[in-house]
């Protein structure tokens, strides 16, 4: 069935309406294909189509409808596609948008879980921790059958990540609200010379005033154009979601041409609270039944759209805003009977079948027949963004509202946040804020361009601090409005009700924190806007104590929820490559991530890359290698000081391997440093290592010897670095290079420099750690692609091929050669390695050193040793664990295990405990099936070759 | 270290002040019948009596830790003349701000065998309590995202397996099945190559525990102190200045609401720690830093399964009422400030949907922190200090909440036989000054 | 569309250090359609040639190099960066980088290093450039903090860069160095961050 | 974010630095007892007040700086000022 925009509900053009009449939108809802005009809301396009139940209640699954029917309503979340939660009092209608109920089963209209309502006096809050203890065995049955029962709508789990976007922006002031009180704060900031971005929650400037008079409609344009011509960015259906340390404020933009949502982090000078007020629902019996709604609901949907919220009502006022509604209601021919609480009437229930309401039940025992019961009881300050910053809120029971607490040098609040008054004094209060705001924004601008150096310069003193003489709004007195006298519902998303909560203090659960805890009340999405000062003042009437003995609770961030997806925006994950990847994946070459790094794991065959580097010639691109280029007379000292062994005398020419601990002891990197020069050294790092043993050796220059001269420049993507491993790499090596490879004048753990394949001054040196004759060249970058070609087409008849980490990783466990990091851990210190010989207690410092002395005394420590099992075909995972035979008792655990092509059976590394590590000592190994089998411990750490006559060949 | 001679006289007092002798009405599905029916409302949780002069103990802090503390007290060695004092009200600090996540998987047989322990309170805690703290046995899943990573699972697999708790290494397509929403593909940046399962780990009602500890305490006599804050520990004949420090001995503590003089002071907090500790000259190695956590907002429910990525540092679970609850790794530098921060949420929100990108429309909801007392090997301090009759239950780090009801009933264990027991024996202070770390530190990650 | 660049375009570096036979590699080896709209621009320079000097804030190298750190000037052909405290970065044609740097007093500790190959350097011109700064990187780069002339280090969609606001005939523009591994990554992120203003790579 | 004061690039946010932890002296490996040793290891100060720290700048200038900070509300007292003397043991 369609309704048309023209059905009864909907009323002739109003003043104030920010519909389009001229544009018919087409939507469905529920299944039913509708229509409303562009601008409207789901929410005033649903009322307008006559419908009236939104959604059920999460625990009792009780009809309900709309409340306020603005972006806090709590009745109003509905399904939109693969969108869950959408709040439909905000969101304006699309065409093909499809809008589906949440949280009903089998239908809204029929929704079987609403027998929980006829047994909610058992279900009483917090009832679930008092049952379903036995049988114990069924509590996963009842755990399922609760979970059914869990709110809001449905994840697709196939939705696209759309564009989502950030945003750093630095304005001096940042204005959260664009009501009266906001708009002219950003304005007279503007005016005073600042940088202003105002943010509006809702879809148009003007809070209140549009559902104004004429002349209030009048101001709000008036700000707009004004806005515009001070060169205010105006962020519209835009939130400030949080204000955290140093004013860093986020607000997430929905606005945006591009991106679904854009989350602005802004490190406002100043940030302007002006959120105005939330109105707060009355608590008596029957207040969540479809067609009881809060003033400004009505309001709304009479003046901004054009929808007629009922026929018959009953209007609850205790202020201005509760007449403004009658007088609305009552111009289009809505039938009105008032209730005055300032004169001291009331009403206790409203009554109806589950849908609607038909008549509400005055305090003095008169039944009023209607079908709408509108409520102006009060209001909520959302002091949310101030609580961010420190504050806590102060009630005052003559305003029967909150206030803030405590004066904020960088947020300044005002509006209905902080008073009441006429307009022209809301205006001219949100002046004086703004005018505030730019001359305190002045001050933290002359700070921060006279602190940072790259600023432009500023001169004279800091302009002084701004006091705060604003004058204050008035307070308007408004009577003390929470609970009726029956029992009604506090919390509507949570279902909760005055009853629950007296309860539940009747149970000890009686500060404000624990019975929020205890009952869900104020957890829902609305976050406490709506329920957090009824749940107060209902504790307090429970406890017999005042609002302000009970206090309130912290409200924490963010201010409206934001998605996953606007926190995220683009989610930037860096990647390196060295200058050969190209070739690499031209080459197919299996990519692996190690780290940031993309590297080849291998091209296909690893074994064969092994067999082949041992019997021809194999190259690998090991670029990232951390490299660090020192420089000065005192590297030698800054090199005896991050390693355990002694580097004071090591010769031009030369390489050594090098062991560096932590202050406690534990292994924390291992390489090989080279002597370019008199006063010129190349470091290398692991690749993980590269970042941190900088910042380590710069802690020791900078921080415990900053008279050393030493300059150290990473270099680690400048030099491409490429492993030239094999008996033939001398040979193919040579065939490329100026150097002279002679054995007699290039040793073993020497470096040279001279051209490669035409490529002047690059390095070579002679280390092996796949246990081959090798030759490791690092060459300038620019051309690493070129040396590695060249090298490729050179070798060509020497049988060249590339090899990969794989194949790297085996070769290195066949001779031994440990891994930090993974035949290591982070309590491994160095004489677990069995590299005691490289720690030189006799030097007069190092890292570690103190700690190393006791460390080598330690009888107790593990070490790492080379394991072979009995049966060779038998690959032990790494770490499986060594045990003592027959039992569970853990020895150690293998750290490093391969199949080796060149042995043709199985190597490993592992931790023993000490007295299982002498060679030949016979070890279990727990199998990753759970079988046993045994082990050795070898007498060389190298598995082949270990004389290393390969190596120094 | 010392020990104290207070607790003879205190066992003798056995059941001087315990509670009334007529029960405390049970909780069961007929008893909400029957008051539902009536309308008559539950009496209290526990009783609002006032402070005494002096007790057998004082447990400072009123989180699971504490509670769980007077509990076995009182349950397991009759002693019930005890006060557990809270600055604010009970589990407001790291018990009420936790994900509510236990496991017992973890990397050292020490830590399997105590972690196992806690499990197994947990999973009669309902029945033991009389108090539904909904244990969901969902499992615990540690995806690992990079080859080191998954040698850690292997390892943690292997060692868990030698002591017969159920934990293993699963490929990718076992993860797909239990977590239909992870991307499981090989694109993302951060690709799931395995997870280490963990089938006995899963969420708890953490308030609820809280309030059962509490209960079941003050159902044997031990009183419950909120807003009442310790303000000095009163030591003679120590060391230090004012006769505190390593040798001297505890004879009470000075709160907001006055002196209470106890031969045995129990450091319980989380946060606090150090603090507390400096109050009685105990120098702890610990140092504080807030871990944050978030909600989103409730969708139907479709995570059946507690998912971990230490590579991301995030780790995520859904309720029964359907929010996804998430947390991280603590922040980067030492602060008593529990603000969150935007860009917690940003990461968290960033790393989630690399896991998940099918979520990016589901909203957070809320933010919180709580304070962490990290030590230098990730393990707490428990058991005796140099001040005899000061013992300390600290250091938690981000692992307090699943380790409450084990610490509780060896820390009760530790006071009422004056001998550290075995189980918190790799725990002990002292270790700082061997050097003889746990081995938790070992694959130091988030491992939640 | 991302496409394969043509490798006719790039330039031949002549680095004072590292010369080779060929042409210098850019890491910068794939890149996007252009846009019709020409904006905004992104120039990959990464072989123009980078010299880092170290030397003492109070030396007298430092006293030619006559910028502190946070500012940059340029001298002749050669563009100088005071990128760190007691750090310098040249950039320029390789002959102009040499002869400026060996003309610096070499009194005291003073370094020279080749970075030509180690960092990437992009230059990001047009007047939405501080628009697209400000997606990607959190400092401010109004004109109060950051002016003509200025020169910072920062995290640019992640990546650590040193950065000089260099504007041309009063146009926004930006160059930007990073370690010449990340540089590919880098260009892509800016390209994709510069869509909605219409950038246009030139490499 | 909080914001950070490096000396030398101004106020910076505090992920573009690395929080190092306590400023405390070394102290000489050669004399140093097992139980001092392990107190610089591991007992660091943790005051509910104010603590001097280590920071790197690691996104900008890439120096060490010592500042003093409120651990209870995160404020830095006395920041260095641009070109003054930073790392060292001040």
């Amino acid at each position: 069935m369609s309704t048309s925009p023209s059905s009864p509900t909907r009323i002739d053009a109003q003043p104030g309406e920010v519909i389009d009449r001229s544009t018919t939108i087409r939507f469905s809802w529920n299944g039913t294909s509708m229509t409303g005009f562009a601008g409207d809301t789901i929410a005033s396009a649903l009322m307008a189509n006559g419908v009236r139940v939104i959604s059920r209640s999460m625990k009792y699954h009780r009809p309900r409808g709309y409340l306020t029917a603005d972006f806090w309503d709590p009745n109003g979340f509905v399904q939109v596609g693969d969108d869950p939660n959408v709040r439909s009092g905000h969101r304006l209608i699309e065409n093909g948008m499809d809008v589906e109920p949440q949280n009903v089963w089998p239908s809204l209209d029929h929704d079987v879980k609403a027998a929980n309502g006829l047994v909610g006096r058992f279900l009483t809050a917090g009832f679930y921790y008092k049952t379903f203890m036995r049988p114990a065995k069924l509590w996963p049955q009842f755990e399922k059958v609760l979970a059914t029962f869990a709110p809001g709508g449905t994840v697709d789990l196939d939705t696209p990540h759309r564009l989502h976007d950030k945003r750093y922006i630095h304005p001096d002031v940042v204005v959260a609200g664009g009501g009266p009180a906001g708009m002219s704060a950003a304005l007279a900031a503007a005016e005073a010379g600042a940088q202003v971005v105002l943010v509006e929650h809702e879809h148009h400037l003007g809070g209140h005033l549009l559902w104004g008079s004429d002349a209030d409609r009048a101001v709000v344009a008036h700000f707009a154009s004004a806005l515009e011509k001070a060169g205010v960015e105006v962020l519209l259906n835009s939130t400030v979601t949080g204000r955290y340390e140093d004013n860093w404020v986020a607000i997430n933009q929905r606005s945006h041409p591009l991106a679904v949502e854009r989350l602005i982090k802004a490190r406002a000078k100043i940030l302007v609270v002006a959120p105005g007020l939330i109105e707060r629902p009355y608590v008596f019996a029957g207040n969540d039944k479809p067609g009881v709604m809060l003033s400004g609901a009505v309001r709304r949907l009479i003046n901004l759209y054009g929808v007629k919220p009922g026929s018959k009502a009953v209007v609850l006022t205790a202020n201005a805003d509760g007449d403004a509604t009658i007088a609305d209601l009552e111009r289009i021919g809505v039938d009105v009977h008032v209730v005055d609480a300032r004169k001291g009437e009331g009403i206790v229930a409203a009554d109806g079948p589950a849908k609607s309401v038909t008549s509400v039940e005055g305090a003095d025992g008169t039944k009023i027949d209607c079908d709408l019961l509108v409520t102006a009881i009060g209001w909520t300050a959302p002091t949310s963004l101030l609580n961010m910053s420190g504050d806590r809120p102060v009630y005052d029971p003559q305003t029967a509202r909150f206030f803030p607490g405590v004066d904020i040098d960088n947020v300044l609040s005002t509006g209905g946040i902080v008073g009441d008054g006429m307009l022209d004094e809301v205006i001219d209060h949100g002046q004086q804020t703004g005018r505030l705001a730019a001359d305190r924004a002045a001050a933290v601008a002359h700070r921060l361009q006279a602190f940072t150096a790259r600023a432009t310069p500023v001169h004279g003193d800091e302009p002084e601090w701004t006091p705060d003489r604003r004058s204050e709004l008035p307070r308007d007195a408004h009577p003390e409005l929470f609970r009726s006298s029956t029992h009604g519902i506090v919390d509507f998303s949570e279902d909760v009700g005055s009853k629950d909560l007296f309860g539940a203090a009747a149970e000890g659960f009686d500060s404000v924190e624990l019975i929020k805890r205890f009952t869900t009340a104020t957890m829902g999405p609305a976050q406490g806007k709506l329920e957090t000062v009824n749940t107060v003042a209902v504790l307090a009437e429970a406890r017999g104590e005042t609002i302000a003995e009970v206090g309130t609770t912290v409200w924490r961030p963010p201010y409206a929820p934001i998605t996953l997806g606007a926190l995220a925006g683009r989610i930037f994950e860096p990647v390196r490559v060295s200058s050969i990847q190209p070739w690499h994946e031209r080459n197919d070459a299996v990519p692996i991530l190690a780290g940031a790094w993309i590297r080849p794991e291998h091209y296909g065959d690893a074994a064969a890359e092994v067999r082949n580097t041992r019997e021809n010639v194999g190259i690998i691109d090991v670029t990232p290698l951390g490299k660090l280029d020192l420089r000065g007379p005192d590297v030698p000292k800054l090199l005896s000081m991050l390693y355990t062994n002694k580097w004071m005398k090591l010769p031009v020419g030369s390489v050594r391997y090098g062991l560096m601990c932590a202050e406690d002891g534990v292994v924390l990197d291992d390489g090989v440093t080279a002597r370019l020069g008199e006063e010129h050294y190349l470091m290398t790092t692991t690749s993980s290592g590269a970042a941190t043993i900088w910042e380590w050796a710069e802690n020791w220059l900078q921080t415990e010897h900053p008279e050393w001269q030493v300059h150290i420049t990473p270099v680690t993507t400048g030099l491409t670095s490429i492993n030239v491993a094999g008996p033939k790499s001398r040979e193919l090596v040579g065939r490329l290079t100026d150097i002279d490879l002679d054995p007699q004048s290039f040793e073993y753990m020497q470096v040279r420099t001279g051209s490669v394949a035409g490529v002047e001054n690059c390095i070579a040196w002679r280390i092996g750690f796949t246990g081959e004759l090798s030759y490791e060249l690092h060459v300038p970058s620019g051309h690493g692609l070129h040396v590695w070609e060249s090298l490729l087409e050179a070798g060509t008849d020497l049988g060249v091929k590339p090899f990969g980490l794989e194949a790297q990783r085996i070769m290195r466990l066949e001779k031994g050669h440990f891994i930090v990091g993974q035949d290591t851990d982070g309590l491994t210190k160095a004489p677990s390695t069995g590299m005691s010989s490289l720690i030189k207690l006799d030097k007069d410092d190092f890292a570690g050193k103190a700690e190393l002395g006791w460390a080598m005394e330690d009888v107790e420590a593990p070490i790492v040793v080379s394991i072979q099992t009995s049966d060779g075909t038998i690959v032990p995972r790494e770490a499986s664990q060594i045990v003592k035979a027959g039992t569970n008792e853990i020895l150690g655990r293998i750290t490093s295990s391969r199949m080796s092509p060149t042995l043709g059976r199985s190597v490993c590394l592992g931790q023993v405990a000490p007295h299982v590590s002498a060679p030949g000592t016979e070890l279990t190994i727990v199998l990753a099936d759970g079988t046993r089998t045994q082990a050795n411990v070898m007498e060389h750490h190298a598995h082949f070759d270990p004389e290393g006559e390969r190596l120094r060949g | 270290m010392a020990k104290s001679a207070g607790l003879t006289a205190a066992r003798e007092k056995v059941g001087r002040r315990s509670a009334d002798s007529s029960k405390p009405p049970r909780y069961s599905a007929a008893g909400l019948l029957s008051r539902g029916a009536r309308k008559t409302t539950w009496p209290r949780v526990w009783r609002d009596v006032p402070l005494q002069k002096t007790y057998d103990v004082v447990i400072i802090g009123g989180g699971v830790h504490g509670l769980a503390t007077a509990y076995y007290l009182a349950t397991n060695h009759g002693i019930t003349n005890v006060a557990v004092v809270d600055k604010s009200y009970l589990g407001s600090g790291g018990s009420g701000r936790n994900t509510a996540i236990v496991r017992s998987n973890y990397l050292t047989p020490e830590g399997v065998a105590f972690y196992d322990r806690s499990l197994d309170l947990y999973n009669s805690m309902s029945l033991d309590l009389n108090i539904n703290v909904m244990f969901s046995e969902r499992g615990h899943m540690t995806l690992a995202h990079t080859d080191s990573a998954l040698r850690t699972m292997n390892w943690r697999a292997e060692v868990n397996k030698l002591q017969d708790i159920n934990s293993s290494v699963i490929g990718p397509e076992d993860v797909k099945k239990l977590a239909p929403s992870l991307d499981t593909s090989s694109d993302p940046r951060y690709p799931i190559l395995g997870a280490l399962y963990h089938p006995p780990g899963g969420t708890i009602r953490h308030d609820a525990v809280v309030w059962g500890y509490a209960r079941g305490a003050d159902h044997r006599g031990v009183e419950m102190h909120q807003k009442t804050e310790v303000l000095d520990i009163l030591v003679e004949g120590g060391d230090g200045p004012d006769g505190k420090g390593p040798g001297g001995k505890v004879t009470g503590v000075r709160t907001s609401r006055g002196d209470i003089s106890a031969p045995i002071v129990v450091n319980c907090t989380a946060g606090w720690a150090t603090l507390i500790s400096d109050m009685a000259g105990v120098k702890l190695p610990i140092s504080t830093r807030p871990l944050q956590a978030a909600v989103t907002e409730p969708v139907k429910v479709f995570l059946p399964t507690v998912v971990v990525s230490g590579s991301l540092h995030v780790y995520v679970s859904q309720t029964d009422r359907g929010e996804l609850v998430f947390g991280a790794s603590v922040d980067p530098f030492n602060t008593y400030q529990v603000r969150g921060s935007l860009d917690f949420t940003e990461e968290l929100a960033g790393h989630v949907l690399e896991l998940m990108p099918g979520i990016s429309r589901m909203r957070l909801l809320r933010q919180w922190a709580g304070l962490c007392d990290m030590t230098p090997d990730y393990s707490p301090v428990m058991g005796f200090t140099p001040v005899e009759g000061f013992l300390c239950d600290v250091g938690w780090g981000t692992y307090g909440f699943k380790a409450g009801p084990v610490s509780g009933e060896q820390m009760a264990e530790c006071v009422a036989t004056q001998q550290t027991p075995k189980l918190i024996e790799p725990f002990r202070l002292e270790r700082f000054s061997t050097g003889k770390l746990v081995g938790e530190k070992g694959a130091a990650a988030v491992g939640h | 569309m991302r496409i394969s660049i043509r490798k006719e375009s790039v330039f031949v570096a002549d680095s004072p250090t590292f010369r080779g036979p060929t042409r210098f590699e850019s890491p910068i080896v794939a890149s996007y359609m252009p846009h019709s709209r020409e904006p905004l621009t992104l120039t990959d320079e990464s072989s123009t040639t980078k010299l880092i000097v170290r030397a003492a804030d109070d030396s007298d190298a430092a006293a030619q190099l006559g910028v502190g750190f946070g500012s940059s000037r340029v001298a002749g052909n050669v563009h100088i960066w005071g990128q760190r405290p007691t750090e310098w970065l040249l950039v320029g044609g390789g002959e102009d980088v040499a002869t400026f740097a060996g003309s610096l007093d070499q009194s005291g500790h003073v370094s020279l290093i080749d970075h030509t190959h180690s960092r990437a350097l992009f230059r990001l011109q047009g007047a939405p450039s501080t628009d697209l700064l400000e997606k990607v990187c959190g400092l401010d780069w109004g004109d109060a903090m950051t002016p003509d002339g200025a020169v910072t280090s920062a995290s640019v969609a992640k990546v650590g860069c040193d950065i000089a606001r260099h504007d041309q005939d009063g146009v926004a523009s930006y160059r930007i160095a990073c370690d010449r591994s990340f540089a590919q990554y880098l260009f892509d992120a800016l390209l994709d961050a510069g869509e909605e203003f219409g950038i246009n790579a030139v490499v | 974010m909080l914001l950070v004061p490096c000396p030398n690039c101004g106020p910076r946010n505090a992920s573009d630095l690395v929080y190092k932890g306590e400023s405390h002296t070394r102290p000489d490996p050669n004399l140093v007892t097992e139980a001092e040793w392990r107190s610089y290891l591991y007992l660091e100060d943790n005051p509910a007040g104010w603590l001097r720290e280590t920071w790197y700048c690691r996104s900008g200038c890439r120096r060490y700086f010592v500042l003093e900070r409120d651990t209870t509300t995160n404020e830095f007292r006395n920041p260095p000022v641009p070109g003054a003397k930073i790392g060292g043991k001040a």
